[in-house]
């Protein structure tokens, strides 16, 4: 497999760029293979990459039963962060963020990881107290946060309406100017073509219709390409992780929601940063394209149907349009919705099961994103040892009977 | 944008006037501390997250403020029906996964 | 210049109403009834944009929502709007457009230059393979691309205008009032129903206004007159021209944006410039027509090639032919019509090329008739021009329109008009969850099945007549509205001769090395792009939109999908059914984001909820605190005074006197029943069952999960009568949380709930002087200490008014709440003030509130609780009710293995080391101030406040096991690197014995 | 001094206008009371019809009317009775002593509502604005009240006989309404009354 660089850019544009290889091979599936990952996201793929090259496991498949990271990986609105709350959350993340520098180079695919900053808005006092309290927690963690005046906001944002006066006016933000955005789609290709390089099957349009389980352990699973035997099925179906775990008969505690998100026409670059606000329930950056990136509130109903209510965008727009009275005369080009996966403390779980070999990475909510290579570098962790990495410990399915929970509402709220 | 019917008001409404409440019939245990754990936290926590019919609890928060159940289709929103609080719904799948 | 392109007479134009416009700072002239694009082409004007990624010289190419190319920035200043099509734009007097890209402009580009040279290292995904060293550079490479992209400019200013919506409903939603759209409106709205026909153009017709055919022997843009006013002047039927259905939500819900006063200017004279109809709809009709498709040959691009129906538009519609030498490509009869009207116009029809083989009928034989020469086998497979079209490269192709299978020859022209056949304008009916369907016998896709109540007509199912329209138009306008059919419609000869299927026009070279042929304009998307994303492995149709952004322009690839779709499709050998097709989402046309933010914004972004007093506080100069939708007096500053001097003030005012605040906006619930103890029982911690009349009780209520939810109190009316408070910011969600229990678990226990937070007012007064200046004003009840206790409440009359007097204290003195019916809140709070005035009486607000009620190390629920603290973990074990029968909502939560831990974090009180000091709220406690980064934390400061009485700073914050932790230090280390260092201490910091609430 | 104030009563009145296309008028210190039985229970029904001179409405979202009472149906077992400015303590009194012994809620909430009237020759417009509840004279016949959104507050929403609405609001919301009101009625004109 050849790499990519503006050399090889050159030389293919001599010969008309008609000789570039795939980027991926399309397999037949094996009869076995020692790992299969369920859900060919974002997640799932940089599963298989992390098995792959940490693990020396390349006996794997990911099968995906539409095409590569066409779920939430392709629906969301890119942010990365790592500025929650409570110490097992943040140092997640924060082990994504580490993992996304650096991502680029050691994929030798360019996701356009932009580290322009991303900021919180305060509205109220309560906002504020949690703003200081979490970049508190933050710093002493090691994780680049800190505490925003409103002027601070302003002289980051220009455009952004500081006045006092207003319903809700800003009062101030935390902001972790390591975080920024990355090329979604590129994060899903990227790590596909790694893991396809490391020998990992991508098994595109393959629906896995049922986990067999045996004496309480897998042996594999029922697909509409026919029965593909594993010692180890590693689900990362998000959205559909309670349609997964209702095949193994597992419960999860998750509610599937819509997440709406839309975009506005390209325009000139107005916004260099990631501003959020949990409060108003509005958040927005500008994609390299141009297109003002917009996050919308979750729907309130479960729904599998990758479309929600239109009074969530209208709520969302209200509020954008206070925060950046400009914006009111630009227009939404186009509107969208995810299948987002919820958990009662705002929380992924990354666990085993009491199926022996069945593995479960989901629940990551509106938050799944910016985690993506941490995810995969914790899951594959877990998966390989049967037994979790310290960072995933936490986000352990027992945590609803014991009550361990680790509630992120505050930090992660709508906005991601 | 869903288009609800309340079966107290007997009128379809908007969903403006609504909020959902999640699955519905959830029955508190009668002696949580005869429960382990594990049975209280699947109380507490778990749920029915199908992808297709689902008996779910709203709540006409601007209307009758009353509570009731309807069966409707997570994948193509289509609302079967509605039902009052301790009626049964009429429209089930049985053998569909949870 | 004068208008070269405008023909003498015809179209619907106003020629004795001329409209100046400016392009790019020139001036211009065109008509009523213009476009910005008819004006645009009526002028001669040919380069209006550049593309996206090489720069290119971009024409108009369509005549409506279609249009890829002419992306405008309109107006200027605070004004300005980026991005609307030429196309979409109605001219009006002063409109002043300029090009979206292009520098120095667009008509001459250096970076026309970057896009030559620099183009052929670019194919899709180019940047996806480079930019990545070092690490460090993207930011910067990033910064260049971000200035290269983007088409228009946002205005920097706030939007003038103001947007609003109305809710509507109706029986029939017809969508699009072009021929089907009209007859499905005239037939639902003669059967009486309510009736709501919406379409994007200034005025109902569609097609039928630029089309020289006749309906019922009527001439066709006659008829559309008559059926539209026949529309406005019937009751029952909203005429809504000018909007456009932007979205199809689930069940027959449907977004729709009017522009109510673009056509006039920049901004609205007054009133809303654009408005939201939120429509909900029994039935929805879709007649919204079909879009040509392009054809995709080399140099396609250049300006000069366009949609030959949208040629024929600007020719029959505005009066304008926007060329003196055509030719037209065409793989139908389409194109016949077309050439025919240019040559009508009396433009020269260089030829027809048609790439079928044998085509014949009444168009071939009229264009044969009219001299015009056709080429039937053939195929324009390259233009040839600079900044526009000079000559199109004709050559004979094979039947199946494979390859080219003769020498090219060169045909001097200025217009190529490409006609590829019909998209149906699918869009809505995808929006709510259904895929369109491939249909071979059209060479299109149509709507999906859906479970929408929803009807099809015309174009949009392929049926592509006049007649076939209206008549389709009526039998589901009348299926829609439930009656029969009143009408028939005939226009004469409509046969056509069937069209050929044409995705790629074929070349000398092959895909890879012939000049650019587009798929999609905007985004720069080729055939050789899409066929690269193929080779390299981007195989699913979504996969081939997202490398090489096909279809992700402001057009959704209105024009370009399906030709993109048949190109990977071929690649793949697939059939276009099995490639399928990326899925529309809302919005049709983009939507103005004012437009959907409405009126809810500004002050009516959130409503401001106010107590009755909230005009004395005004006038008082009280600073507010939003709390949930509350406004609530923050402190009330005098004149040079810091908060912290204003608090000391109002502080102490309590401590040595009598201080009041309004405590109207706690949440007040009225509970009767027999059963009513029994529920609170179930519902609080502790037990009511022995709370007597006249009697207050302080509850902790907790969701099942064990964690504080919100806590208030609760006093006895009578046996079977009880007023709960909430927190003010829990009260919403505390009486849903009580009609749940009630309705859906408990329906057997007796009880009823009903809010009475709006209803009373309450005035909380505290201090030593409480009693007496409640002495003032009330005889009727006994107010010693003996006989009226703390935690008693009494009925008496204050100032002349029937009040409930609680003796309950967040402020640890002695303090009365008077509660009276709100509409005389004001007047008691003012009849207090005036008792209180010669004690001092100082009104204070909630951060007053606040250090008193820490100072006695009472707890905010949603301040020092965050949903992760239990009763015991806030040190409340003793309102957990231990021998209470039913297992109250919460406590089987209390056994779980980490809830039963004793060294959870616990809330404790926090007393600075530094007296002087006032530790930050937020900050982290650590055991260990010296231990490297990251630190083990502890917990964390909740509330924290200077106590003026006490001398010195106090805190409460959680402490991981600070219970077993009494006396010993914790640090605070803080950002500008100074540590702090408290001692943990009971929370309870002034009068410990609670003697002073109790005199 | 007087010791009541509407919660409308401090509004800053919008300029005049030569053509109020709406005219707002708050139906100030009617008595508001909440009333929760059982309406399968005989004995509640005939003691409330006995007290009000008019049976309770059963029916979703209808109302009745006598000369001292006017009656909304909230829910299967709540109602809602505006009765003149201080008979809200008489009635509240009659009822419960007629209901002694039953399972009744009777709720005092003068002072937590008011009463605010609408009309003009805009209205049908503003109503539009307003709700989302579908204002027609097919579905929104005299005499119906129906309980809906109103702008980002709730409203009780009851037709009268001349075609205006009478709107229950929250006190606490009463300003916010007002000033949405005024916005929507900008382009035609407010009148206050």
């Amino acid at each position: 497999m050849k790499k990519y660089s503006g050399f090889s850019l050159f030389k293919h544009s001599l010969s008309h760029h008609e000789n570039w290889q795939k980027t991926w091979r399309s397999p037949r599936p094996k009869q076995s293979y020692d790992v299969i990952i369920v859900g060919g996201g974002g997640h799932g793929l940089a599963t298989a990459y992390y098995l792959a090259k940490e693990h020396g496991i390349t006996n794997v498949a990911v099968l995906e039963k539409g095409y590569l990271g066409g779920g939430n990986t392709a629906r969301n609105t890119t942010i990365v962060r790592s500025n929650y709350l409570w110490d097992e959350a943040s140092k997640l993340y924060d082990h994504a963020l580490d993992l996304w520098y650096g991502l680029s180079q050691d994929l030798n695919y360019n996701v356009m990881f932009s580290s322009r900053g991303v900021m919180n808005l305060g509205h109220n006092l309560q906002d504020m107290r949690d703003i200081e309290r979490r970049v508190n927690a933050n710093r002493l963690n090691g994780i680049d946060a800190a505490v925003l005046t409103t002027k601070e906001v302003k002289d980051i944002v220009p455009i952004i309406n500081d006045s006092q006066d207003i319903r809700y006016p800003i009062l101030g933000a935390s902001w972790q100017k390591t975080g920024g955005v990355a090329r979604h789609d590129a994060v899903a290709w990227g790590f596909a073509r790694g893991a396809d390089q490391l020998g990992v099957d991508l098994i595109q349009q393959c629906e896995v219709t049922d986990i067999v389980v045996e004496q309480g352990a897998v042996t594999g699973v029922q697909t509409n390409q026919g029965f593909i035997g594993a010692k180890k099925v590693a689900c990362v179906t998000a959205g559909n992780s309670g349609v997964m775990a209702a095949m193994a008969g597992i419960r999860l505690p998750l509610e599937s929601h819509p997440l709406q998100a839309l975009v506005s026409e390209p325009i000139k670059p107005i916004i260099d940063t990631v501003v959020m606000s949990n409060a108003v329930h509005a958040y927005v950056s500008q994609s390299d394209k141009g297109d003002l990136v917009i996050g919308a509130g979750i729907d309130s109903y479960n729904g599998y149907g990758q479309r929600g209510s239109l009074h969530v965008v209208e709520h969302t727009l209200s509020a954008i349009c206070e925060l950046f009275p400009m914006f009111s005369r630009v227009r939404m080009n186009r509107a969208w919705g995810g299948i987002v996966d919820t958990c009662p403390d705002a929380c992924p779980i990354i666990s085993k099961t009491h199926v022996d070999g069945l593995y479960f990475n989901c629940g990551w909510g509106t938050g799944g994103f910016k985690a993506t290579p941490g995810s995969g570098h914790v899951f594959a962790h877990t998966v390989a040892h049967d037994d979790p990495h310290p960072l995933a410990k936490p986000f352990n399915i027992d945590r609803f009977n014991t009550g361990h929970l680790i509630d992120e509402h505050g930090a992660a709220g709508v906005a991601h | 944008m869903l288009h609800i019917y309340c079966p107290y008001c007997e009128e379809l409404r908007e969903e403006e006037e609504f909020s959902y409440s999640g699955e519905a019939h959830i029955a508190r245990p009668t002696d949580p501390e005869a429960l382990t754990d594990a049975e209280w936290g699947d109380y507490v926590f778990f749920r029915k997250n199908p992808r297709g019919l689902h008996h779910e609890m709203w709540n006409h928060a601007a209307g009758c403020r009353r509570y009731f159940n309807a069966t409707r289709d997570t994948q193509s929103y289509e609302i079967h029906e509605t039902y009052k609080m301790g009626e049964k719904p009429s429209v089930t799948s049985q053998g569909a996964a949870q | 210049m004068s208008q070269v392109n405008r023909l003498q007479q015809g179209g619907r134009v106003d020629r004795s109403k001329p409209l100046t416009f400016t392009w790019n700072g020139k001036q211009f002239q065109g008509y009523q009834g213009d476009t910005l694009a008819s004006a645009m082409l009526a002028n001669g004007i040919k380069v209006v944009g550049r593309s996206f990624k090489y720069s290119r010289p971009r024409g108009i190419f369509g005549h409506g929502a279609e249009e890829a190319n002419a992306l405008m920035q309109l107006g200027v200043g605070k004004e300005t709007i980026p991005n609307p099509r030429a196309t979409q734009v109605e001219l009006f007097n002063g409109l002043e457009a300029s090009a979206t890209n292009g520098w120095p402009n667009s008509d001459f580009d250096l970076m026309e230059w970057v896009g030559k040279i620099g183009g052929k290292m670019m194919p899709p995904g180019f940047y996806y393979k480079t930019f990545m060293w070092p690490e460090k550079m993207w930011m910067t490479y990033e910064k260049f691309i971000r200035k290269a992209a983007g088409y228009g400019k946002a205005s920097l200013e706030a939007d003038p205008d103001i947007y609003d919506k109305l809710n509507r409903h109706c029986d029939v939603m017809v969508v699009g009032a072009g021929p089907a759209g009209l007859a499905a409106a005239l037939e639902a709205g003669r059967a009486g129903k309510r009736v709501i026909l919406a379409d994007e153009q200034n005025e109902f017709g569609g097609s039928l206004l630029a089309s020289k055919q006749s309906v019922n022997g009527q001439p066709a843009a006659e008829w559309a007159e008559a059926a539209a006013a026949e529309l406005a002047a019937m009751d029952n039927v909203v005429c809504l021209p000018r909007t456009t259905v932007f979205g199809y939500y689930d069940q027959n819900f449907l977004g729709a944006l009017e522009r109510r006063t673009d056509h006039e200017g920049m901004t609205a004279p007054s009133g809303s410039r654009q408005r939201i109809h939120r429509i909900r709809a029994h039935q929805v009709v879709l007649a919204t027509g079909a879009i040509e498709r392009p054809l995709v040959f080399a140099n396609n691009d250049l300006p000069g090639v366009m949609l030959s129906g949208s040629v024929a538009t600007y020719v029959n519609r505005f009066g304008v032919v926007p060329g003196n030498r055509a030719v037209v490509m065409t793989t139908n009869d389409s194109g016949y019509q077309t050439a025919l009207d240019i040559h009508a116009a009396g433009r020269t029809v260089v030829a027809i090329v048609d790439t079928r083989h044998n085509p014949e009928g009444r168009l071939l034989d009229a264009a044969r008739a009219a001299g015009i020469t056709v080429k039937t086998g053939h195929a324009v497979i390259e233009a040839k021009g600079g900044k526009q079209v000079t000559d199109a490269l004709v050559a004979p192709i094979d039947a199946a329109g494979d390859s080219v299978t003769g020498k090219p020859v060169s045909m001097s022209c200025d217009l190529i008009a490409v006609a590829g056949g019909w998209s149906p304008v699918v869009h809505l009916s995808c929006h709510t969850g259904s895929r369109p369907q491939w249909n071979d016998d059209i060479a299109a896709f149509v709507p999906g099945p859906s479970i929408q109540k929803q009807h099809l007509a015309g174009a949009i199912i392929g049926e592509y007549t006049t007649a076939g329209a209206l008549n389709m138009g009526a039998a589901m306008g009348a299926e829609a509205a439930g009656a029969e059919a009143g009408s028939n419609y005939d226009c004469g000869d409509e046969s056509v001769c069937p069209a050929q299927p044409m995705y790629l026009v074929p070349h000398t070279k092959s895909v890879m090395r012939a000049p650019k042929q587009f798929v999609d304009f905007q985004n720069d998307v080729t055939a050789a792009g899409i066929t690269l994303a193929n080779n390299e492995g981007f195989e699913s149709i979504e996969h081939v939109k997202r490398y090489t952004a096909m279809g992700f322009g402001t057009d959704q690839g209105k024009t370009g999908n399906i030709n993109g779709m048949a190109i990977t499709a071929k690649n793949l050998g697939k059939t276009i059914a099995e490639t399928g097709t990326t899925i529309f989402r809302p919005a049709y046309t983009p939507v103005t984001f004012g437009a959907l933010g409405g009126r809810d914004i500004g002050d009516l972004l959130d409503p401001a909820r106010h107590t009755a007093m909230h005009p004395w506080h005004v006038e008082n100069g009280a600073l507010f605190e939003n709390v949930g939708q509350w406004k609530r007096p923050w402190y009330y500053p005098k004149a040079g005074e810091t908060m912290q001097d204003t608090l000391n003030r109002e502080c102490m005012a309590v401590r040595n006197s009598v201080g009041m605040v309004d405590a109207s906006t706690l949440g007040k619930i009225d509970i009767q029943g027999k059963d009513a103890r029994e529920f609170l029982n179930r519902v609080y911690t502790n037990a009511f069952s022995k709370l007597a009349p006249g009697k207050c009780r302080y509850g902790l209520m907790l969701k099942e999960d064990g964690m504080v939810f919100d806590d208030g109190v609760t006093a006895c009316i009578n046996d079977n009568h009880f007023v709960m408070t909430t927190t003010s910011g829990g009260a919403a969600a505390v009486m849903s949380w009580l009609e749940m229990w009630s309705q859906t678990e408990w329906p057997e226990l007796e009880v009823y709930f009903t809010s009475v937070t709006d209803h009373w007012a309450t005035c909380s007064f505290s201090g030593p002087n409480a009693r007496k200046v409640l002495a003032k004003l009330c005889d009727d009840v006994d107010l010693s200490a003996d006989a009226f206790k703390f935690m008693d409440w009494r009925e008496g009359t204050v100032a002349g008014i029937k009040a409930r007097i609680f003796r309950i204290s967040f402020t640890g003195e002695l303090a009365y709440e008077v509660n009276v019916p709100a509409n005389q809140g004001l007047y008691m709070w003012q009849k207090i003030m005036a008792a209180g005035e010669e004690f001092g009486i100082t009104p204070y607000g909630t951060e007053t509130m606040h250090v008193l009620r820490a100072e006695k190390g009472y707890i905010i629920v949603g301040q020092d609780t965050d949903g992760s603290l239990t009763p015991q973990d806030c040190g409340m074990d003793w309102i957990v009710g231990k021998k209470k029968e039913f297992s109250f909502l919460g406590k089987r939560s209390f056994t779980r293995p980490d809830t039963a831990r004793t060294d959870r974090k616990h809330l404790v009180g926090l007393k600075p080391i530094d007296p002087t000091v006032v530790i930050p709220e937020g900050s982290q406690a650590v055991a260990d101030p010296n231990q490297p980064i990251p630190m083990d934390m502890l917990g964390h400061v909740t509330s924290s406040y200077w106590s003026e009485c006490l001398g010195h700073g106090i805190a409460m914050g959680t402490v991981k096991n600070g219970f077993n932790m009494m006396g010993e230090t914790v640090y605070f280390p803080q950002a500008d690197g100074r540590v702090l260092a408290a001692e943990i201490v009971s929370p309870v910091f002034y009068d410990a014995k609670g003697e002073r609430h109790h005199d | 001094m007087t010791s009541l104030h509407s919660p409308l009563a401090h509004v800053e009145l919008p300029e005049a206008h030569a053509h109020a296309g709406v005219t707002l008028r708050e139906d100030k210190f009617r008595g508001h009371l909440n009333l929760r039985g059982n309406p399968q229970d005989e004995a509640f029904t005939s003691a409330a019809e006995k007290v009000l001179g008019v049976a309770l409405p059963t029916a979703p979202n209808s109302a009745v009317e006598n000369d001292a009472v006017r009656v909304y149906w909230l829910c299967p077992n709540e109602w809602l009775l505006l009765v003149a400015e201080g008979a809200e303590g008489q009635t509240e009194a009659d009822l419960r002593a007629a209901m002694e012994g039953q399972h009744i809620a009777v709720t005092d909430l003068s002072s937590g509502q008011t009463l605010i009237n609408l009309s003009g020759e805009n209205l049908p417009e503003v109503m539009m604005k307003s709700t989302v509840y579908d204002c027609h004279e097919s579905n929104f016949p005299v005499g119906k009240a129906v309980q809906t959104t109103f702008a980002k507050a709730g409203a009780t929403i009851y037709k009268c006989a001349d075609g205006s609405y009478d709107l229950v609001i929250r006190r606490s919301f009463a300003d916010y309404i007002f000033l949405w009101l005024k916005d929507a009625c900008a382009e035609y004109g407010l009148a206050v009354q």
